[in-house]
């Protein structure tokens, strides 16, 4: 697969943090698999205000795959601000650049890191 | 990565060139180059190299030879069908009818025309992707001046009822074109009986050269040209030929007839033997296409739960070159339209994966098949918010 | 008929293959075999290999990568830039331009979108082929969609002011189309001091092999597809890829660059020995196309009172492969449209006849056209009752 | 030339018979230059009206001056009736057949061989 770096390779073929978080503190999905791509992110915040876990399941190409793992590293043990300072073209280009048709349909995990931080606050505020 | 073992189940995009193909193409990358045009030795002898390709291409599908037009594959044929015949028949209607499944090259081409102002309809298939015949019979029109369907489809490895369409079409003295390019080199052709009137061939999938194609036109038929330019090929196809590529597609062609039933059996053989053993390995796999009527070398399912680039990216790990007709997987990130066509909803679709055989494959690359998908499977659904799902509401 | 010596000087019409090219394409003739849109490795290969020869081609007119559509030859290129730019054009105007000596795959891709209801005019020529660029330019109209003119014409040598011509139809913003096809590997092209908008490349022509071409179309200026299918080359050329052609044509387009000059000279003195030497030799033998700026391989005369294909096949016998732009050697046994516009009276035209050099030619081979050339002339003078009547008028 | 017989390539190669006739008694020219063939054919008919000699001069094709050759090897010593009755199709015939694009702009020697006659009946009944 020429067309994916060697570090999208890598975290296609070693996804970091796979997996659901059965009490999460947010929980945000996003895409459709109609579409071809769906992701959905958990999250645990500790007491500093710290993502102290993030976990995914993701539906889709070796992108969005990628890209998930990408997210769940660079969001791992950040603030909620720092968190919500993720874009899509920042794990892109931690992902040493991703092929351009894939930078729109599979390229959510930063949208779905924030779903999941918004219903964090959400539920947060209602308490 | 290299990995211990190649498996290469991808020979509908691309297989072994022939060794005697390539043997009989190698002069003429040589020392016998020509130009069949030419009026000296040299074109001499590259005009009788084609002629004999010629004459060779067109006995495997029961044709005369002078209703042989090389083109440079089969989306160029097919091109030169629809836009062609169409064109010839200006004057007699605008109505226009492929089918739903038809290769891109088909049903692009017919959009084409649809934007010049032809009226197109598209003849729906059923679950198994074969054409609806009474559907084809009552949309056809006083003004139809083309029917499209193919013999096979590539990607389910259907096979269409081309005759029984064909005759529908003649009642009415509509001229039927079939796009043979996947399954020439698999099902016995005769033009005659099959009561075509026009026919499309791919070098690449008769296990020569790429870069070659023919279309056959029946005799009295008019196609006007598409490549404008000298008066080869009858003054239908202009250019310089590809001269080592035609030779080599005649040779494919040539072996095409002498080795089809042996090249089927063997190739049935590990297309059910996977069909066969992949269902047994690997919960809600389903097959694509029909069960009975299909392409000897094709065995394509759909994976539930997971998507089909993933499997691709995958497999070629372990040496297993594949292909999927997922959105994902398709440059222009669309969903298969012949799955679609099928009615499979589109989030099984974006699970297909399609192992296509070719002579040089074993029933041992079948088991390493066998052997190393499963746990790709369920690697990806491991990660799949679907699978999660699934497995939560089954309890 | 085997001769003594063999003479091959029709290599405008096919020339050896580049050993360079044809080693670069035998891997994938073998076992590299792969399609480039292929997900897995082996279409990871192909799909590079592909690539590189296109930055190899686009280099050699200083021209970016993707600004490169591969087609099958200079034929299909030609027809995808008149028709497809004037089909992306469409609602600006109805009115194209070609030179009346283009190739015939430029003049009948108008004449045939003449048939649709385009205007066609075609700009005059000079006594040597050359355009008259007064004529364009007060031939151009607020409706032009399209110029084409060719860079150098293989017929009769002769190269076109294509710079000016381009700048012409640049002031009035009309694309500017340069079949580049005969002048390719013998003048150096950049595509940005042409100023043109469009160019076209055969393989053949730059010694690579047949089968393959190329259309260079500037960034922004739309052109619809001839060939609809996939999604190869950019969206604007469907059609599985001939992988080892366009290996071979990128090789034949580097070696073009570098070797040049070098092949230029070599050219331009075999050339200049047979322009001196023949009319030395044999009266009433008239050099055609400009004498000056004229390919470097290109040496064409009419030769009075007699035919071309006569002298072709006396030729062959020994030894020598020539061409002619006689009515007798056309398929169409139409005399050349391009002496026609020329102004060169027909019966002349019918002694036409063409050495086109390679670089396998050397100064021996001249020698040996002088040699037996002169004799067949005069044979079949003694059989012309031409030559019988100008003889007795001269007295 | 596949495109020829091997008779076709002997008449081409080897024209028997090519020539003028000083004091013919009869000449036939037909096609033209700008059509691409034209054959002149000279006549000498002796006492008994048989075609004494036959010779001619051909502007044309390979095929042109094949059937000129074979046109004046058909004639030469047939009565003037019998010359007349050769045929295009005759020609071929003998020559082997020829290429179908030949067949009419090539095949004029019968009809220059016709008019030659027809010139010497003419000159003929005006003595
Ligand atoms: C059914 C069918 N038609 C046409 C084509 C187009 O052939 P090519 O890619 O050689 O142009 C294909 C290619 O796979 C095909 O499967
Ligand atoms: C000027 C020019 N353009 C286009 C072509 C067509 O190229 P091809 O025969 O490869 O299609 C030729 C071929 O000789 C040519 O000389």
């Amino acid at each position: 697969m020429a067309q994916y770096s060697d570090v999208v390779m890598d975290h296609f073929t070693n996804p970091r943090n796979v997996g659901e978080i059965e009490d999460a503190d947010g929980v945000g999905e996003v895409g459709n698999p109609v579409c071809g791509d769906m992701m959905t992110f958990y999250i645990k915040v500790d007491e500093e205000g710290r993502l102290a876990e993030v976990k995914y399941k993701t539906f889709g190409c070796g992108a969005a795959i990628a890209v998930s793992s990408m997210v769940s590293e660079m969001a791992k043990g950040k603030t909620i601000e720092e968190a919500l300072k993720i874009t899509r073209d920042g794990v892109a280009e931690e992902l040493g650049g991703l092929p351009a048709n894939k930078m729109h349909c599979s390229n959510l995990g930063a949208d779905a890191l924030h779903k999941a931080i918004e219903d964090y606050l959400e539920k947060k505020g209602k308490e | 990565m290299r990995t211990a073992r190649e498996v290469y189940l991808d020979n509908y995009a691309a297989s072994p060139l022939l060794p005697e193909a390539r043997d009989a193409m190698l002069p003429f990358l040589g020392e016998s180059f020509g130009n069949p045009s030419s009026l000296h030795g040299r074109g001499d002898a590259a005009r009788e190299a084609v002629e004999e390709a010629r004459s060779r291409v067109a006995a495997l599908i029961g044709a005369a030879p002078e209703e042989i037009i090389f083109t440079c594959n089969g989306t160029e044929a097919n091109n030169l069908a629809v836009k062609g015949i169409t064109a010839g028949s200006r004057r007699k209607g605008r109505h226009i009818m492929v089918s739903a499944v038809e290769h891109f090259s088909v049903l692009h081409a017919a959009r084409s025309l649809e934007k010049q102002g032809y009226e197109l309809e598209l003849v729906p298939v059923d679950e198994y992707g074969r054409i609806d015949l009474g559907a084809l019979r009552s949309l056809m029109r006083d003004d139809t001046i083309l029917v499209s369907v193919m013999l096979a489809n590539g990607e389910v490895g259907t096979i269409q009822p081309v005759a029984e369409a064909a005759c529908i079409a003649a009642e009415r003295g509509v001229p039927f074109h079939t796009d043979a390019a996947a399954a020439a080199a698999h099902l016995p052709i005769d033009v005659e009986s099959l009561g075509v009137q026009a026919l499309t061939l791919s070098s690449d999938l008769l296990y020569g050269p790429q870069g070659v194609g023919a279309l056959w036109v029946r005799r009295g038929l008019r196609v006007i040209p598409l490549l404008d330019g000298g008066v080869q090929e009858g003054g239908r196809r202009g250019g310089t030929e590809n001269v080592a590529g035609i030779v080599g597609m005649g040779v494919a062609a040539e072996l095409a007839r002498e080795r089809m039933t042996e090249r089927s059996a063997h190739l049935r053989g590990l297309r059910d033997a996977l069909i066969a053993g992949l269902p047994a390995r690997v919960d809600h796999v389903h097959l694509t296409g029909h069960p009975v009527e299909r392409l000897p070398w094709n065995a394509s399912f759909v994976v539930e739960f997971i998507e089909g680039e993933g499997m691709l990216l995958l497999l070629d790990q372990q040496g297993v070159a594949v292909s999927s007709g997922s959105a994902c997987t398709s440059r222009a990130l669309k969903g298969s339209h012949v799955l679609t066509a099928m009615g499979v909803p589109p989030e099984r679709a974006q699970g297909s994966i399609l192992f296509s055989f070719g002579p040089q494959n074993t029933l041992q690359d079948v088991d390493y098949v066998l052997e190393v998908f499963p746990p790709i499977v369920e690697r990806l659904r491991q990660m799949s918010p679907l699978y999660a799902k699934f497995l939560k509401e089954r309890g």
